[in-house]
């Protein structure tokens, strides 16, 4: 399995955000997304999850399925998709029926250290325990690309090591991360992309 | 006690009353069950947890 | 006890525990006191037997009234004092007041029937009591829709203490407006127009409804000590997890 | 059905914990037909010859504005681009969170429906005719408003908006709601054809609303 983007260009509000951008990643490998603000990190993981239209070039998933592309990718953005009103559980049990998972939520949630306190209302929740549910669904429905567009964001150093190992098993398991982020978000042997360079 | 020619009109009254009353009266109960319930079970689980870190 | 010990949340419950079972019996009995002498009272000359329906319709009335004043005292304890128990208090009170404006207007509509021919008229005072029912709901959407209790609990206050000034409305509507509604019979001045074969009756359900009232808020404003403490708990844990 | 089920579950399981839900359109109900006697006067008579069709215009403003936050909440905590990754396709989850607005929103005003008609003095078989019309037009609300809903979360206005854009489009829908309903109460013309197209435009809005509605929020969320 390998995501291959082929000269994909995506323009936004009438500016070209990238154009020309060739790049492919095989299952196991993670890609680190870098550039200045406003370098297009985030327009270009909308576009692989399917949430910006690309002006120019192809997006795939090989060999081809008979899924989209977009049904394999979780896209991990800057607001969590959590309910205060719901329970934490909740939450994570919508998601996880939602986008396909039949994967036990208990041990997703387990896995983002969430599982004593899953009875809770999501609002009672801190900003980096909302982030770690929402990365929970991750977990929870099994998903081969991951989008991650600063995932490390409001994580403490625990949280931030969790996340690592959880990113870890994902590519062991034949899974793909991308990432956008500024910070060392902990990837050991990740390639690394380098948009608005030139 | 008669209730004259608009009988219907004083039972269904007093019928409402009652619902009303009794739809009160019902919140009231079953609401101080569920936040018992929902304490204790808090309660639990905090004491769980304790004893567990020790 | 001191009023402030019972400002002590933990004292308050206290205190109701003690004091519920009593008052759930004061009105039982004041309710069968007042029924059993709202049965026998004797028909209205003009009304007939539906004079009935006033026993419960007109108590009901003043309660809904002095509900909203209740809840507008404890809207200035929100406010002005901060005190603890006003909150509690305003938002027990709501939804009690909005199921007694409903049996008002439930039990005056099944009135209006037989002695004007419809269920409804839009009478100044009638509409008055509609006006204050969808106040209470008001109210009740505002507590409801507020995630953070304490900022709906200001809310709510400031609304209620708004809507207050409908209550010299309602009072007063009759005597500004002239309708088909009766006028005003009970506290006018040259004291009460109606017998009191009928005036003893109302007054005994009256008062049993005050019981109820007092009853339910008393377990209400209990059920919502502990949904805090419930959220509070939740906060602790969710900070510790 | 997994994933409709579970957000149509979802979206009832919201609406009913947090904002009074179903409250808040009736309540919006109940005072819009509570000020028209203000407005036109205290004349029984009157009243129950225009009930139906305040209690028309009434629902039919209650549920349009009920809908302004559908998207918004799911556009502004990232719930919107988790959605679109979804296997089931937009067109889809777009009639359930609709659906699921109709049975919290739309079904408890045809309930009400009744209590109001007696404050406006509407007897009893026209208000069942007004129930009834209620019942096959409030979907057609529901999702034509979907549309207006849709475009504006991708516009980032809320309120005012998606009225203005819609109610233009609900044109149809209350002139055979009311229609059909007066033909019911004092015809001449018989209750079958008009309701039979309120049916049909019911139908239709079932169909062309999650469309249009997906459309738009595709093309918005660039």
């Amino acid at each position: 399995m390998k995501l291959v983007a082929d000269t994909i260009a995506c323009t936004r509000g009438g500016r070209e955000v990238f154009a020309g951008l060739s790049f492919s990643v095989a299952a196991g490998e993670a890609l680190l997304v870098t550039g200045r603000n406003g370098a297009g990190k985030s327009s270009l993981l909308r576009a692989i999850a399917g949430l910006v239209r690309l002006t120019a070039g192809t997006l795939a998933l090989e060999p081809d399925g008979d899924r989209s592309l977009a049904e394999q990718v979780h896209y991990l953005g800057h607001h969590d998709a959590v309910k205060p009103a719901l329970s934490v559980g909740e939450n994570l049990q919508f998601w996880t029926a939602y986008l396909g998972g039949n994967g036990d939520t208990d041990d997703a949630l387990a896995a983002v250290g969430l599982d004593a306190i899953g009875h809770l209302p999501a609002g009672t929740l801190s900003a980096g325990q909302k982030r770690r549910l929402s990365i929970a669904r991750l977990v929870a429905a099994k998903r081969p690309v991951w989008l991650l567009d600063e995932p490390t964001a409001s994580l403490d150093a625990p949280a931030q090591s969790d996340l690592a190992g959880i990113m870890d098993r994902h590519l062991h398991g034949g899974g793909i991360v991308i990432a956008a982020t500024h910070a060392d978000i902990g990837l050991k042997s990740a390639r690394s992309l380098r948009l608005g360079a030139a | 006690m008669s209730l004259g020619p608009h009988a219907d009109f004083i039972v269904a009254a007093y019928a409402v009353a009652l619902a009303v009353v009794i739809g009160l009266v019902a919140w009231v109960v079953l609401d101080y069950s569920e936040q018992r319930r929902v304490l204790g079970d808090l309660e639990e689980r905090g004491a769980r947890r304790r004893s567990r870190r020790q | 006890m001191a009023l402030i010990d019972l400002a002590n949340p933990t004292r308050f419950l206290d205190l109701v525990r003690r004091v519920l079972p009593w008052l759930i019996a004061a009105t039982v009995i004041a309710f069968a006191i007042g029924l059993t002498m709202a049965m026998n009272a004797p028909d209205d000359y003009q009304q007939g037997a539906t004079v009935k329906i006033m026993f419960l319709h007109v108590p009901a009335a003043w309660l809904a009234m002095l509900c909203w004043a209740l809840m507008s005292v404890a809207a200035l304890g929100t406010l002005v004092w901060r005190h603890p128990l006003a909150d509690v208090a305003g938002k027990a009170a709501a939804p009690i007041g909005a199921a007694l404006t409903f049996t008002c207007l439930v039990t005056g509509s099944l009135w209006g029937r037989p002695m004007w021919g419809t269920y409804w008229v839009w009478d100044a005072r009638l509409t008055s009591v509609l006006v204050l029912f969808l106040l209470y709901l008001g109210v009740l959407a505002l507590y409801w829709t507020a995630e953070d209790p304490n900022r709906g609990a200001r809310a709510a206050a400031v609304l209620v203490l708004v809507g207050a000034i409908n209550l010299p409305i309602i009072k007063f509507s009759v005597d500004w407006w002239n309708t088909l509604h009766q006028g005003e019979s009970i506290f006018r001045a040259g004291g009460p127009e109606i017998d009191p074969t009928i005036l003893r009756p109302l007054f005994a359900m009256a008062l049993a409804f005050l019981l109820l009232f007092v009853t339910l808020h008393l377990a209400a404003m209990r059920n919502e000590i502990l949904r805090r403490r419930v959220r509070t708990m939740q906060m602790m844990q969710a900070q510790t997890a | 059905m997994t994933a409709f089920n579970a957000l149509l579950m979802r979206d009832i399981r919201l609406t009913m914990r947090a904002g009074g839900g179903a409250l808040m359109g009736a309540l919006f109900f109940l005072i819009v037909v509570t000020l028209v006697p203000f407005a036109l006067g205290p004349d029984l008579a009157l009243l129950g010859r225009i009930g139906p069709s305040i209690l028309w215009l009434g629902a039919l403003l209650a549920s349009l504005l009920a809908l302004d936050r559908l998207f918004t909440s799911d556009f502004e905590d990232g719930s919107l681009d988790v959605l679109l990754t979804g296997s089931l396709p937009l067109e889809l989850a777009v009639t359930a969170k609709a659906l699921a607005h109709w049975l919290t929103t739309g079904l408890p005003l045809v309930i009400v429906a009744p209590v109001l008609g007696l404050l406006l003095n509407i007897e009893g078989g026209a208000m069942d005719a007004v129930a009834l019309t209620l019942l096959a037009g409030t979907p057609a609300l529901t999702f034509i408003g979907l549309i207006g809903a849709a475009l504006s979360v991708t516009l980032r206005r809320g309120g005012l908006l998606l009225a203005v854009l819609v109610m233009p489009l609900t044109v149809p829908v209350l002139i055979f709601g009311v229609s059909a309903t007066n033909a019911a109460v004092s015809g001449p013309v018989p209750f079958g054809p008009p309701f039979t197209i309120l049916c049909a435009l019911s139908l239709m809005s079932l169909v062309i609303g999650p469309f249009a509605a997906a459309t738009a929020l595709r093309q918005g969320l660039e």
